[in-house]
């Protein structure tokens, strides 16, 4: 199988997300470039974090205007895989392909530390080698984590089980204290009606390798690789 | 007319004035005295500390670049090199703390990838006033945001630093950003202009009239006039610096360009000059050519301007085709402004007329160099005499007292703001006394650390820069890092004044004395003077940026208790050294008396030892003793264990019970090792001949450290650790 | 032709940045403040282009691109 | 008392923002756009303070607080 990690001008861990598909999982990867219009074969498509465009105006805001977004919207249309981290995961909002947007942080301040989530969902592509309820050590870095979305969309997201991942405590309760940058519900990580494209603010590139401090993310690029092979 | 009153607003005697007109033979056009005002301010022509900086030992075995470039450079082997610096942003900083500190992080990562390096890491030293001022928290506030906001958007982490809270920076604060960045030997690059006729071009943004005189500023003091100083500022656009790292790196990586130099202090001009300089050639620009911002700019005003994220490359005819492409692809403009020209002169051309013409010579290396006078301050001798206040009556609370000083507590509510983890390399995360750094496929490490102690410094600089490089280096040690290479930044006043002159060869004299002594090299660094507003000037302040490595990442020692039951150990002996210490400041607010000394052989047995220890897996934790003495080298160990563990400390010297818990004496490390380690761990101490005492054990919920028989320190581990996470944020949260 | 657009958050969107503001205009004495809201604003340069089309268009890249319209309402004017 | 102050960098300051937009904007085609300058605008609720004291103390509070006079400039006006 063959992963693909978009660059958009700014984007910061294409590289970290390149390194762990091919390096740590040693699956083929390869960058696509945001002026393209070519996903090159790929079954699995990677937004990753950074600040495309600086994230003026708002993350993820003018990204969505890259050439390559045509692509990657068919592809999603089509029921492709598509993870987006982070600025990723900002991306398919601001796209309108996951509900909902992303407000400043609640502090107002940029947060990068690892923070607990807890996997709400493993009957998707990307948690299926999970169990729900399982708790993931897994890094956070963003201004604009603050998850919301309108009432109505809440309700249909809680309906539809699209929420894959909420900041819970290290103990798995999902409490105030617990939900750093003041999404609703704790909303880390939310997928799309038909269950092919993730957004989450977690970076689980980052908790790949033990000797980083987790390894926990892992889990999500398994579930990803075994759901596509076992679809071949 | 050149007047008097003109050369004083370009910060030029009139000896140097004179100087000019021999060199260039003819009277300056006003360009052409703009040019010099900038080149030969201190800031760029280095001239009262150029003397004692030659004092730096700056050989060695691993130097690849040592001073005189953008950055230094130190073989770390397999090919690699890692390329550092450090600079300083202080005025900018204080004038728009945001911008000014956000700039600074944008012009150090400049000078590394100029270099062909990939910036992989950004610590910062900052020197602030008290934090119960609101002024100074809106400073702080300003700076670690504006650190933040550009250093994340570049997707480089920044992975330590170190902050300190005092007096003396409440008009003048510090902000210094190191950078440092991994090559390939053979593509490394540097600042040439070589090859007649080869094209020169600008990259970039484009310039406006922002930061015009921005290292003259730099090079004097704020007076009344403060506020006509201030539109020296710019503003960061980091997102094309993002840019501008990748299509740099691409080009350089393609093996397409002759030479390479950032448009930093002193933009095109200082660009332009030193990469013919360096060439023994000449450059010729057409100012017609040069992106513009704002209309009816001057040649005067392009040439001086500082506008960020800019740069100056020089290609060849046959290799610009492609280098454009390569910039129109990451949406950056690379226009050709001029050609390299033999002649060694630089010439520039406006509106069809020639507006400069001098030799490039006469701008970069004539500029004169002074050995100011010094004097040791008055002061000095009564400040050193100082009686001692007796000691406390309950250790608890100077414990408590201690932990909770903003210099020592946790700096989490800083380092939360970096983004510290992207291009996951840190190993060891910010809050340690070094970081740590994978190399991607490889077993070695790079271990660095920024250190300096502005009090020992004021109250003996030559024994404060010992301290500051040895301290950096007992840094490293402590996670079995040998020290490769330093990088330097030294914040000092008027050294116009004889007694700021004096603090300042004192210090480099100490810091060249300790380089000699741990063998380590100098390949760089920085110099900024003038920190002083309305004559009161810092204390000296010296930052030490010091780069090591570690054979084997798996090997690696980390700060935190790792087991119950392992056995603590002290390295080196307690002496009753009080003065300069947290301790007397957090209680009696003294600062006062001799501070501790150093001896450099003993501190470097203890170092090596500590190493030797760490690459045989001898030991489980280390941690080395700095500011807060022994009670809060042990309560960061506590602090930074996984899970809670205390520990049960018993000390038999016979000295002050408060100088033996809270005393600074140098050359001290705190180990601990699993039990059946002990036997190894004293023996190899024995045959290194390093003093080392068994002091007790990690064990419990409590932070328990006796006195011979007397418990004298007992508080919960929880309740130590409170008082030392929140001490910053609930300042923060006061509302005054 | 210049004209300014005005960017905020709906009423029912919290404003964080402004609640702040607010208390720190607060802690400085200036309690007549009872509450600020802040936004965005966007002045745009325009060109070579007629009034009817400026109508039409202005709104468009108001919300299409300036504004996120879950949360976010926009106002706009000429103002030379 | 409603006022409405609009803080933007001055004329000749860099406003990486406001570029970064406009190349977005020139990309979807809406080439009519010269430039595009993007700033802060802030609505403050004013109660209990009579119109002189607020002619003194709105600019006072644009310019100690919200903006920084550096490279910041500030407009103000009542709104309601
Ligand atoms: N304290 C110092 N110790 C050693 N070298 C120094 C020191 N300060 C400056 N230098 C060297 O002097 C040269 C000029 O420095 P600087 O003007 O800061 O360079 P740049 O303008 O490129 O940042 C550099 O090579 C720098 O490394
Ligand atoms: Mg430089």
């Amino acid at each position: 199988m063959k992963f693909g990690v978009v660059v958009f001008p700014g984007s910061n861990c294409d590289y970290d997300t390149f390194h762990v598909l091919r390096d740590v999982f040693d699956k083929e990867t390869t960058f696509l470039w945001h002026k393209d219009h070519d996903l090159k074969n790929c079954d699995c498509i990677v937004l990753p974090g950074g600040f495309s465009y600086g994230d003026y105006l708002r993350s993820g805001a003018i990204a969505r205007f890259s050439p390559l977004i045509q692509e990657i919207t068919e592809f999603a249309q089509k029921g492709g895989i598509i993870l987006g981290i982070c600025n990723g995961f900002q991306v398919l909002l601001e796209l309108g392909l996951i509900p909902g947007v992303m407000l400043r942080n609640k502090n107002l301040k940029f947060l990068c530390q690892h923070i607990h989530i807890r996997i709400e969902n493993d009957q998707t592509p990307f948690t299926r080698s999970s169990k729900a309820g399982q708790i993931l050590k897994i890094p956070i870095a963003h201004f604009d984590g603050n998850y919301y979305a309108t009432p109505e969309t809440l309700v249909e997201l809680k309906k539809n089980d699209q929420i894959v991942f909420r900041y819970s405590d290290p103990d798995g309760s999902i409490s105030e204290m617990a939900n750093v940058n003041g999404s609703m519900e704790n909303i880390a990580g939310l997928m799309n009606l038909d269950r092919n494209v993730l957004g989450m603010m977690p970076h689980p590139e980052r908790a790949s390798e033990a000797l980083l401090g987790s390894a926990d993310g892992k889990i999500i690029f398994e579930s990803i690789i075994d759901y596509i092979e076992s679809r071949k | 007319m050149i007047d008097k009153k003109l050369l004083e607003k370009h910060g030029l005697t009139f000896e140097e004035y004179n100087r000019i007109v021999d060199l260039i033979g003819k009277e300056p056009s006003y360009t052409e005295l703009g040019i010099f005002s900038l080149m030969w301010s201190e800031h760029c022509s280095y001239k009262s500390s150029k003397i004692h900086l030659k004092k730096l030992p700056v050989t060695g075995e691993n130097v690849i670049q040592g001073p005189g470039e953008n950055a230094g450079i130190i073989d770390i082997g397999d090919g690699m090199a890692a390329v550092f610096k450090i600079e300083s942003h202080n005025h900018p900083s204080f004038i728009e703390p945001y911008q000014g500190a956000a700039t600074g992080v944008g012009g150090i990562l400049r000078d590394i990838f100029t270099m062909g390096a990939r910036p992989i890491a950004l610590m910062n030293s900052l020197r602030f006033g008290p934090l119960s001022n609101s002024h100074n928290r809106s400073i702080i506030d300003g700076v670690v945001s504006g650190i933040a906001g550009y250093g994340n958007c570049m997707g480089v982490p920044t992975v330590g630093g170190e902050i300190y809270f005092h007096d003396s920076y409440a008009l003048n604060p510090l902000v210094n950003v190191f950078c440092l960045g991994i090559a390939e030997h053979d593509k490394i690059f540097y600042a040439k202009a070589e090859g007649t006729g080869n094209p020169v071009l600008y990259i970039g943004s484009k310039t406006g009239r922002d930061g015009i005189h921005g290292a003259t500023m730099a090079s004097a003091e704020f007076g009344e006039d403060l506020e006509e100083k201030r539109p020296n500022v710019q503003v960061g656009d980091p997102f094309k610096e993002k840019l501008l790292l990748e299509a740099c790196l691409e080009v350089m990586n393609k093996g397409l360009i002759v030479g390479i130099q950032d448009m930093g202090a002193a933009g095109l001009t200082c660009s332009s000059s030193e990469m013919a300089s360096n060439s023994g050639t000449g450059i010729e620009i057409n100012l017609d050519l040069v992106p513009q911002r704002e209309e009816g700019m001057t040649p005067y005003e392009i040439m001086l301007s500082e506008s960020q994220e800019r740069m100056l490359l020089v290609a060849t005819n046959k290799t610009v085709k492609e280098v454009q492409e390569i910039f129109a692809k990451w949406d950056l403009e690379a226009v050709i402004i001029g050609h390299v020209t033999d002649g060694n002169k630089l010439k520039v051309k406006a509106g069809g007329e020639i507006v400069v013409d001098v030799p490039v010579d006469a701008i970069v290396n004539s500029c004169p160099v002074y050995n100011r006078q010094s004097k040791k301050p008055a002061c000095l001798s009564r400040i050193r005499n100082i009686n001692l206040p007796a000691p406390p009556e309950d250790y608890n609370k100077a414990f408590l007292l201690v932990l909770s000083q903003p210099t020592i507590a946790n700096k989490e509510w800083v380092y939360r703001q970096y983004d510290h983890m992207v291009q996951i390399n840190t190993v060891f995360l910010p809050g340690a006394g070094a970081s740590l750094l994978r190399l991607k496929g490889k077993n070695r490490a790079l271990a660095l650390t920024l250190d300096g102690n502005a009090v020992y410094c004021y109250l003996d600089p030559r024994t404060g820069g010992k301290i500051a490089v040895a301290e950096a280096c007992r840094n490293l040690a402590c996670i079995g890092a040998r020290p490769l290479g330093v990088t330097n930044c030294l914040n000092f006043g008027n050294p116009e004044k004889p007694e700021i002159m004096w603090q300042f060869i004192e210090t480099v004299e100490g810091i060249a004395e300790a380089c000699k002594a741990f063998s380590i090299p100098v390949t760089g660094g920085n110099v900024s003077f003038y920190n002083e507003t309305e004559g009161a000037p810092i204390s000296p302040t010296p930052v030490l940026g010091i780069v090591g490595i570690v054979d084997d990442v798996h090997k690696a020692v980390s700060q935190g208790f790792k087991n119950e039951g392992d056995i603590i150990l002290l390295l080196g002996k307690t002496k009753e050294e009080l003065n300069g210490t947290v301790y007397l400041r957090a209680l009696h607010g003294k600062e006062e008396g001799i501070p501790p000394q150093i001896d450099l052989a003993a501190e470097k047995k203890v170092q090596d030892f500590c190493i030797e220890a760490a690459a045989k897996k001898l030991i489980a934790s280390a941690n080395d003793i700095s500011e807060g003495g022994l009670a809060v080298c042990l309560a960061e160990s506590v602090f930074s264990a996984e899970a809670f563990l205390g520990c049960e400390v018993s000390l038999k010297d016979s000295i002050r019970t408060d100088a033996l818990f809270f005393g600074e004496t140098q050359s001290r490390i705190i180990v601990t090792v699993e039990p059946e380690n002990l036997d190894t761990v004293l023996d190899l101490a024995g045959k290194r001949d390093i003093p080392i005492t068994r002091i007790g054990k990690v064990n419990g919920q409590k932070i328990f450290i006796r006195h011979g028989e007397k418990p004298c320190i007992e508080v919960p581990v929880a309740l130590a650790y409170n008082t030392w996470k929140n001490a910053i944020p609930k300042i923060f949260q006061i509302k005054s | 032709m210049k004209i300014r657009i005005l960017i905020s958050f709906k009423e029912s969107i919290l404003d964080p940045q402004g609640q702040t503001v607010k208390n720190a205009l607060h802690t400085l004495g200036y309690d007549f403040i009872k509450d600020v809201r802040q936004g965005k604003v966007f002045e745009l340069e325009l060109d070579g282009i007629s009034e009817d089309r400026m109508n039409e268009v202005v709104p468009e890249i108001a919300h299409k691109v300036l504004a996120n319209p879950i949360i976010e309402k926009f106002d706009w004017k000429i103002i030379k």
